[in-house]
């Protein structure tokens, strides 16, 4: 049962993704954009921590981290680049 | 080592020493030098005579390449004798000829080089047993030959002249080779002396006509053959004394001798007979045809040159038929025409050479060789003009000249050989008296043409560079000699025969026995004789139509300019390189996305061919792995997000899309049990994205492509074909895996390499050293970028760049 | 212990690195990658020499015994490209030294050219299929980064074009090893050839053969060339000397290679369509070589008539195809280097590009003239120079194996070589001198040097082809009787 | 049932609602009218699911195997940590990027400042 | 799933393809980038088994590993396109600085006759 | 402060000594720290400061703010997601804050932007003021303004 | 109005100092889980990669003061040189060794060389991407 209920909960986690995948097709605008791959990429986190449950090894956890950081770190650079348009300055005057 | 590759060899140092004499020494002219190298090799040769006349042969092998049989050996029989004579003593005499011929302020060193270059390859050609190094020899001649025509390179006739002649000397070169590949291939041996004593043991093989054709298509470039003879009127834009050598006496005879020398292997044949005989006295026609409408004097003999070198090719021809009938005496009679030929080939070396000579003296005391503005240097030039006379007189066929002689022997052959019988001579054998009468009749006009309108009619001195005056005593030794020779050939033509080309009769029929094969030469053979009323007739139609050249000359208007050979080599050229032109530009156009459809549609064509072809695809999904409903979504997530980019309206909207199917394949790597995967492929995709937005600043915003409907449609066709190609491949080795993998070593990784994590140790010690590798890739992408960012072009380089 | 091995490679790579720390030192820079090449050479010579005593050597790095572990394999062949490629790379690097410029040099050029040579090297002795991508992308990567380097308008055109289509075909090569894996489940090429062999090589294996037909066509300009003349124009001309002499030549041996150990049991389809490849490059490589005025042009698509005319050799695959080949092959290296050297030198002379725009340079440049025209005839196989022993064994396989057509396509070729660059020779060389010795640019001895050695090389090679014999026979004898082979690697 | 099982049950449970919160979270930003509205739901909504699922799979985890893992908690912390300041930014880049509001916004008090700052930069 | 991923494989080198042919030098390099992400699946697809066994990492797994060579293989190959990569994008950075324009069909070199 | 956790350490450590145990366990080590804290705690006056853990408290305290903040508000937002017809009125409004320096302003950000329904959308550069975009102004500004009231005094609970 | 990145800048502290203890331990751990020289470098270079996009290139070059291109050969030379190590002991090339040994306070403790060419492996990897990412930057 509790198989069935994980598998269940991925399955849902699949569907999210794929109604925030519809969002960054979709657009409209930039923005709206990246909140979906954020969005994304904080689900897979979910996800991935279900699979690892699953497959009953310990070995994604790092991958759990990783990915929650990176999806970070992409976001902040979309926004830093549709905000500034350069992600990486010489000197910020700020 | 024998002295006979010395002999070879020996030019070949003399040349390479000139250029540092020519410049230590300037005082004496270097050509003296050279004529010393050439007439102590004429002694040496001639030392020869009496041995080889006995029926001696020389050889010495000195090993180059043995792994290939290919071995520099030196072999000297009565054939080899005749040409290393001709070349040596032709070339002492065109040499003296040279040093009053060429003034000193032109590049002598350059000039002797080459000609002392030619002449060793010249020997090396007659002298090789070997046939490869015979190729390498005949090559050399070729190249030789290049750059002595073009001596004057700042002239652009004398580039085309040396352009024209190396294309086809050596484009027949190579026919030749393959030919020589060919015999090699039959008969397991380079050596043309093993390969004559196989003869006729390998005639049935495939190999053996399409090796003959190509022997002679080497051999009918070299020698001016019709229709490769073009190339050689064009030669004559080297100077004088180059023509008179190379281009009549010496280089162009190379091909004759092939013929001559392969005749004990493929004489006999009916398509050897008829080809060396046909092309022969066609080229004997064509030549003498057309020399009559020249107006350069030059261009005249070198049409002269062709006509003579068929009628030697043709006799040729005919002697070969005597190998038909074995070792008979029936065979005896057709060797008489091979007899003729060697005794023309000699013949023709004197008379054409001092009229070569004399043509030089005229050039170089009048200033040309425009016979419409020469005329009545008689009285001003007599001694040129005797010289002049007897050459003519000689090539014309009239007593008491050596052309006189070898021409009878010639109509003599061409009467004979109708009755042989064989080659259905029967049914053709008549046209050939018939055209060599013709063909002589012009080479009576052309002769005529030579003495008359230079030496008589009304001396025109304003048209002229210079008044005309007899040249140096020096500039007539050399003519003076050859001419002196032409009549004492023809008192005493029976020395020549018995000690020099009886003994080359022995060379080109091996097999007959030697006492028949010399030939009593005579100069009159009765009023009976079918050969004195030819001779007769050719004098009488000779004169009316030289008489009445102006009348009959609208014959060669017949032939437009244009459907000329000439005019075929030159249009192809131009062509080829318009059409090359258009051709390469039509598909290599710079444009990425056209040479990417080139490869995409060799990838399709290629290998989806192949598996059609093979029948191969096999789909088989028995052993697939489950597939849960999270994954189904994942793949359609990234099936749409993939297509998606395709439509995305800005790159960062492609971006994030490609973000999405970076963050797919690393959940498929979890799902997969790849966990070191699935890490460095989420941070690879992100520091990629960043490196993407980096540059995005940088880089313009992408439009919507603005391609042809029917572009776009060929892209589509080809990125689904593309697809389905990979998938179905991939499908197919799904379904077909023959063996198991290796990896199931790894799995002790523990135990053999300290480390659990079975991937790790794969990368750091089972396969460390490809890890190693990928560590240089990236660095050499990290300091690449850095060198291309830092390094940019200053403005001056880029104005040479964009021509 | 045959750690020697890899030190073609290895040397290469670490002088690369190190030359990195070296920045500022351009003279130290210079001849530490010179004494590189020739240490390099020194080392395949010795290797050579062992291979005749030993046979076929190997090194199986940390001790992992193939197929597991990743291995260098050195037999004749490879070798003998190693030794070559030294050379010629030494010898491009003497003229680098002079003609590329500070710039240049001080922006990790002769890192570069290192890694090239390793990238290239590893290559050749490489046993494992994988590690050939690997090393593929090491050669291909520095010679990105050589293409591009210098910033011109049009450098950086054309190397996006040679960038682009160098990943695809490497993309393609990745998804044949993929396939190939899945297939017969190994990399270690004697593995793969042994279990292929036991397979009778499947229709399916011989798919996957043309996958990776496609790969080596497009890294050596088998037909698909189009890359080819652009990219080999932009760079500096030491650069595109070695271009020139190298590259095209690693994808050849890979076909060879793959072709000889791997796939043969399909002769009938995977070397007829060689065949067929290799004659349309013949043809299209003539055309393109008399088609233009531009000497960098001419002299890239005589790069392609060459690739063609291996390749016969391949696809004949007779054991003297074979060994004309090789022979050719090491020809063509040199000849390749200096036909580019000597191009690249009229260009910084006259500052023009097209040969209708030079005239007479041979009064002025003597010497520089006659290697030209040396050059030349050694590229048509004009004996007795380097070409000439090649194309004889080429010609004789491919009459012994009935290849007619490709016969004349090579020889017709030849011609066109020789039109080709006996255009550049009449327009260039002859006729009227333009240039005035005052205005001339000097000859440095750094240009003239190197082509002098490279000219030797073709006279020498031409003329003692004879000491070469013992090798090049054992080298086709090898890829002849892939047994050879895999006993040295899998039998200990 | 022992006490095992249960935890394991309600870590399958904790999940399985983080899962369905995530659910509801992307319907959210698909039926929000405008990015600002829609970041509500993307950014934090979806983070309780994260908390949720983490949660359970450390709990999963302890009662399985007797692990606990500290990384699952530095992940927890982790998105609660960078959730927030992403959907600060983003919200922010839109705002700055002059992406329109719903037409349901009744209130922008930013609006002046940054109008104030267009004029600046005009100058 | 090997044949799913497979043709999910196969999807993305069509789009891949598509892109590579396009005029924009910065959709041919992000054809590129998917590319590799095809070749990728299709090494993984390869092993012995998508599934079948466990993590690849010795005491962490229950039961017999999944294949890890094509794992290694990949990991490798993803840092190596990573390069060409990162060489590329900074190629089409340099050639817009250099010639203000990304179009390819405007990079055709020189015209020659 | 850190002098109070130094001695908390050294009570660590000279507990697990008097321990004297066969080998060394991290789990007596963890039982002396804690008995390191009671003695801390009862000393801590000594030093004439606050005691080093009562940060600790606040912060816990905080975290259970938010938590429930966020559970509810979550549930807010969950709501208007699946109501039948979407009926919200978003807006920004400023809101001025006492708390200084860059750690109490991050702190107020992330908890407020945490908790579903408002996100802090820029910072005055002056750093007095944060402007919040809040998903229902007219419903839940009221709530909103309370919840910042909190945090602000629970953050200062753990900074000051 | 300007732009106040605290909120982005606080945090990002925090985060990077995560990131860094994080990278140090996947390099460790890779022998025995996943991790490795390669994602060890990779994460230590997209935490400088954070600190580059939230902060900018003078800042963070002030505070690591490090050629990266330097430190990009210098790892490659690491990894090259564990190679020819090997050469010296007469083992066939790249040959890595591995030893248990009884460290006080680590307990029983693997020591190989495959740390050495890893830690190589990860110096490349960081300098690469941020010389890449440096280079683009910087040119303007
Ligand atoms: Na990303
Ligand atoms: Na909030």
């Amino acid at each position: 049962m509790i198989e069935a209920m994980l598998l269940t909960a991925l399955f849902i986690y699949g569907i999210a993704i794929a109604i925030s995948a519809y969002r960054i097709i979709a657009g409209p605008s930039l923005p709206d954009r990246v909140v979906a791959l954020d969005m994304i990429g904080v689900m897979l986190v979910s996800s991935i921590a279900i699979i690892s449950v699953l497959q009953g090894t310990k070995a994604y956890l790092e991958v759990i981290l990783i990915l929650a950081i990176l999806a970070f770190i992409s976001t902040i650079a979309f926004s830093k680049y549709i905000e500034r348009g350069v992600i990486i300055e010489r000197k910020r005057d700020n | 080592m024998s002295t006979l590759n010395i002999a070879i060899i020996f030019p070949f140092i003399a040349a390479i020493v000139i250029p540092f004499l020519y410049n230590k020494i300037r005082k004496l002219h270097i050509g003296w030098f050279a004529m010393l190298v050439s007439f102590v090799l004429f002694i040496y040769f001639a030392r020869y005579v009496p041995r080889i006349a006995n029926g001696e042969t020389f050889a010495n092998t000195i090993n180059w390449i043995p792994s290939y049989g290919i071995n520099f050996t030196a072999y000297l029989d009565g054939l080899s004798l005749i040409l290393a004579l001709l070349i040596t003593g032709v070339g002492t005499l065109v040499i003296l000829y040279s040093i009053f011929y060429l003034s000193s302020k032109e590049s002598l060193g350059r000039f002797y080089t080459y000609l002392l270059f030619f002449m060793g390859a010249m020997l090396g050609v007659v002298l090789s047993d070997n046939i490869m190094v015979l190729y390498v020899f005949w090559e050399l001649t070729s190249i030789s030959s290049f750059l002595l025509i073009a001596f004057w390179y700042q002239r652009k006739r004398s580039r085309d002249g040396a352009k024209k002649s190396l294309l086809i000397t050596v484009s027949g070169g190579f026919g030749m080779l393959i030919g020589f590949i060919m015999l090699y291939i039959m008969t397991g041996t380079w050596s043309i002396r093993e390969i004559i004593s196989m003869a006729g043991s390998f005639t049935d093989h495939a190999l053996f006509i399409p090796a003959m054709l190509l022997l002679l298509l080497g051999a009918f470039t070299k020698s001016a053959q019709f229709p490769f003879h073009i190339w050689l009127p064009d030669a004559m834009e080297a100077p004088t004394p180059v023509s008179a050598y190379l281009h009549s006496a010496t280089m162009v005879k190379a091909g004759i001798y092939l013929v001559a020398r392969f005749t004990p292997i493929f004489g006999g044949e009916s398509i050897w007979f008829w080809l060396v005989t046909g092309v022969g006295l066609l080229t004997l026609f064509w030549g003498s045809f057309s020399a009559v409408r020249q107006t350069d004097l030059k261009a005249m003999l070198a049409y002269s040159t062709v006509s003579q070198l068929g009628m030697i090719m043709s006799m040729f021809g005919i002697g070969s038929a005597a190998l038909h009938f074995g070792n008979s005496t029936v065979s005896v009679v057709y060797t008489q025409a091979t007899f003729a030929a060697l005794f023309h080939l000699v013949n023709h070396s004197t008379f054409k050479g001092a009229l070569f000579m004399v043509v030089g003296i005229v050039d170089h005391e009048v200033g040309t060789r425009d016979l419409r503005r020469l005329g009545g240097l008689v009285t001003l030039m007599p001694i040129t003009f005797t010289i002049a006379m007897i050459g003519s007189f000689s090539m014309a066929g009239l007593p008491p000249f050596n052309g006189f002689l070898s021409k009878e022997m010639f109509f003599t052959a061409v009467l004979t050989i109708g009755e042989a019988g064989i080659f259905s001579l029967d049914t053709w054998g008549t046209l050939l008296p018939v055209i060599a009468w013709v063909a002589s009749i012009f080479t009576f006009v052309y002769s005529m043409i030579i003495v008359f309108q230079t030496f008589f009619g009304p001396y025109k001195e304003e048209r002229l560079e210079h008044p005309a005056h007899e040249p140096p005593v020096g500039m007539l030794i050399a003519p003076g000699i050859l001419a002196l020779l032409v009549i004492g050939i023809f008192f005493f033509p029976n020395v020549l025969g018995d000690y020099i080309l009886t003994p080359a009769m022995m060379g080109i029929f091996p097999s007959l026995p030697a006492a028949d094969l010399s030939v009593p030469i005579s100069a009159w053979h009765g009023f009976r004789s079918m050969e004195l009323w030819m001779t007769i007739g050719v004098i009488i139609f000779g004169f009316a139509l030289y008489k009445t050249r102006k009348k009959w000359a609208f014959v060669y208007k017949l032939f437009p300019e244009k459907w000329s050979f000439n005019s075929f080599y030159s249009y192809s050229l131009e062509k080829l390189e318009e059409h090359s032109t258009t051709i390469t530009n039509s598909y290599m156009t710079g444009y990425l996305r056209d040479y990417m459809v080139y490869i995409y549609l060799f990838f399709i064509v290629a290998i989806g061919g192949t598996i059609i072809y093979t029948g191969v695809y096999a789909f088989d999904i028995s052993g697939n792995s489950s597939v849960s409903e999270f994954e189904w979504i994942l793949v359609l997530v990234m099936i749409i997000a993939g297509i998606s980019v395709l439509f995305a309206k800005s790159r960062l909207t492609a971006i994030l899309l490609n973000s999405i199917l970076g963050y797919g394949v690393a959940t498929f790597f979890v799902i997969f049990r790849a966990p070191d995967l699935a890490l460095t492929q989420i941070i690879v995709e992100t520091v990629t994205t960043v490196l993407f937005l980096v540059a995005y600043y940088f880089l313009p915003e992408w439009k919507k492509e603005d391609v042809p409907r029917k572009s776009r449609n060929v892209n589509l066709i080809i990125s689904i074909s593309v697809g389905i190609v990979f998938t179905v491949i991939a499908l197919t080795v799904q379904s077909g895996k023959l063996f198991e993998s290796i990896s199931g070593y790894f799995e002790n990784s523990y135990e053999l390499a300290g480390g659990k994590n079975i991937v790790n140790s794969i990368l750091g010690d089972f396969r460390a050293f490809d890890t190693m590798l990928e560590v240089v890739v990236l660095l050499i992408a990290g300091i690449g970028v850095y060198s291309i960012i830092k390094l940019k072009a200053k403005k001056e380089d880029e104005s040479v760049e964009d021509q | 212990m045959n750690n020697i091995l890899v030190m073609p490679m290895v040397i290469p790579v670490m002088v690369g690195i190190l030359l990195i720390f070296l920045r500022p030192y351009i003279k130290a820079q210079r001849w530490i990658s010179f004494s590189t090449m020739i240490v390099n050479a020194g080392i395949a010579v010795y290797l050579l020499n062992r291979i005749q005593t030993e046979g076929v050597l190997r090194l199986d790095f940390g001790g992992w015994e193939p197929p597991f572990g990743i291995l260098f394999v050195a037999d004749s062949f490879s070798i003998i490209l190693v030794l070559t490629t030294s050379i010629v790379t030494a010898i491009c690097l003497l003229y680098a030294f002079s003609s590329v410029g500070k710039e240049h040099e001080n922006m990790f050029f002769y890192s570069f050219i290192n890694f090239l040579i390793a990238g290239i090297n590893g290559s050749f002795l490489t046993g494992d299929l994988f590690n050939l991508y690997v090393c593929f992308e090491i050669m291909l990567l520095a010679s990105y980064v050589l293409v591009a380097l210098g910033g011109k308008k049009r450098q950086l055109s054309e190397s996006i074009k040679y960038v682009v289509i160098n990943i695809v075909s490497s993309w393609i090569f990745l998804i044949a090893i993929a396939y190939l894996y899945g297939t017969v489940g190994t990399l270690n090429l004697a593995h793969l050839s042994e279990r292929i062999a036991e397979s009778g090589q499947t229709p399916l294996l011989t798919v996957i053969s043309i996958v990776f037909l496609t790969v080596f066509a497009l890294k050596s300009g088998l037909l698909l060339y189009f890359w080819l003349p652009g990219s080999y124009s932009v760079p500096s001309t030491a650069v595109a000397a070695l271009f020139g002499a190298l590259l095209t030549k690693v994808g050849i041996y890979a076909m060879i290679r793959v072709f000889t150990l791997l796939f043969y049991h399909e002769q009938s389809i995977t070397h007829t369509l060689i065949g067929i490849l290799a004659g349309l490059t013949l043809i299209g490589g003539s055309i393109g070589a008399v088609a233009y005025k531009d000497i960098r042009q001419i002299i890239a698509y005589n790069v392609v008539i060459a690739v063609g005319f291996i390749l016969v050799g391949l696809a004949v695959a007779t054991p003297i195809a074979m060994e004309g080949s090789i022979y050719y092959l090491i020809h063509d290296m040199i000849v390749k280097a200096l036909l580019f050297l000597l191009a690249g030198t009229m260009i910084t002379v006259t500052g023009e590009y097209r040969i209708d725009y030079m005239s007479g340079l041979i009064r002025n440049y003597p010497l520089f003239g006659w290697i030209f025209f040396i050059v030349m005839l050694s590229l048509a196989g004009v004996p007795p120079l380097s070409g000439f022993i090649g194309k004889v064994l080429v010609g004789h396989g491919a009459i012994e194996a009935g290849s007619y057509i490709l016969l004349a396509l090579a020889f017709i070729s030849s011609i066109f070589v020789l039109y080709s660059l006996l255009r550049v020779f009449l327009n260039s060389f002859w006729g009227e001198t333009i240039i005035s010795k005052e205005d001339k640019v000097p000859m440095k001895n750094g240009w003239l040097i190197p082509c002098v050695l490279l000219t030797i090389g073709t006279i020498v090679l031409g003329l003692g082809a004879e000491p070469l014999a013992v090798y090049v026979e054992d080298a086709a004898n090898t890829l002849m009787n892939p047994q050879i082979y895999i006993d040295a690697v899998l039998k200990d | 049932m022992n006490v095992k099982e249960i935890i394991e049950f309600i870590a399958a449970l904790l999940m399985l609602i983080g899962a369905i919160m995530a659910m509801i979270s992307a319907i959210g930003i698909i039926r929000f009218p405008d990015v600002y509205t829609r970041s509500h739901a993307g950014t934090k909504s979806s983070t309780l699911a994260v908390l949720l699922t983490l949660t359970g799979a450390f709990l999963h985890f302890a009662v399985e195997q007797g692990f606990y893992s500290v990384r699952l908690l530095l992940g927890i912390v982790f998105v609660f940590l960078t959730a927030p300041v992403a959907g600060h930014l983003i919200t922010r880049a839109a705002y700055s990027a002059g992406v329109k509001m719903a037409d349901s916004t009744v209130e922008d008090e930013l609006k002046d400042v940054f109008e104030n700052r267009e004029e600046d930069k005009g100058k | 799933m090997e044949t799913l991923i497979t043709i999910l494989a196969g999807v993305l080198v069509t789009v891949a393809t598509y892109l590579i042919l396009s005029k924009s030098l910065i959709r041919v390099i992000l054809g590129t980038a998917i590319l590799s992400h095809a070749a990728h699946l299709l090494i993984m697809s390869m092993g012995s088994g998508l599934k079948n066994g466990s993590v690849p990492i010795l005491d962490e797994g229950i039961g017999p590993p999944v294949d890890a060579l094509p794992q290694a293989l990949i990991l490798t190959s993803i840092v190596i396109s990573f390069a060409v990569t990162a060489l590329s994008l900074v190629l089409a950075y340099r050639t817009y600085q250099e010639t203000g324009t990304d179009k390819l069909d405007e990079l055709r070199g020189i015209k020659h006759e | 402060m850190p002098a109070q956790f130094l001695l908390n350490v050294f009570i660590a450590v000279l507990w697990t000594l008097i321990s004297d145990e066969d080998e060394l366990k991290f789990t007596t080590l963890v039982m002396g720290y804690l008995v390191g804290i009671c003695i801390v705690f009862l000393m801590h006056r000594f030093f004439g400061e606050r005691f080093y853990l009562s940060r600790f408290f606040a912060l816990v305290k905080l975290l259970f703010i938010f938590n429930v903040e966020l559970f509810s508000s979550t549930i807010l937002v969950l709501k208007h997601i699946l109501s039948p017809k979407i009926r919200i009125k978003p807006g920004i409004f400023k809101y001025e804050t006492d708390l200084r320096g860059e750690w109490e302003i991050t702190g107020l950000a992330l908890l407020l932007t945490l908790t579903p329904g408002s996100v802090v959308i820029q910072v005055t550069p002056e750093g007095d003021a944060v402007y919040v975009h809040a998903m229902d102004v007219e419903e839940s500004k009221e709530m909103l303004l309370r919840s910042l009231g909190k945090f602000e005094r629970a953050i200062m609970g753990v900074t000051r | 109005m300007k732009i106040n990145n605290v909120i982005l800048q606080t945090v990002a502290k925090i985060v990077a100092f995560i990131i860094l203890t994080l990278a140090v331990y996947l390099f460790l751990s890779g022998h025995n889980s996943p991790g490795g020289g390669f994602i060890g470098g990779l994460v230590l270079a997209s935490a400088l990669v954070l600190l580059f996009v939230v902060y900018d290139i003078e800042k963070v070059k002030n505070a690591i003061p490090v050629d990266f291109k330097k430190l990009a050969a210098f790892g490659a030379f690491l990894s090259v040189g564990t190679g020819f190590g090997s050469l010296l002991f007469g083992a066939p090339f790249l040959s890595q060794s591995f030893a248990y040994f009884d460290l006080p306070f680590f307990g029983k403790t693997e020591l190989t060389t495959v740390t050495i060419f890893e830690a190589g492996v990860a110096l490349v990897v960081v300098g690469v991407v941020v010389t890449i990412i440096l280079s683009i930057s910087e040119d303007v």
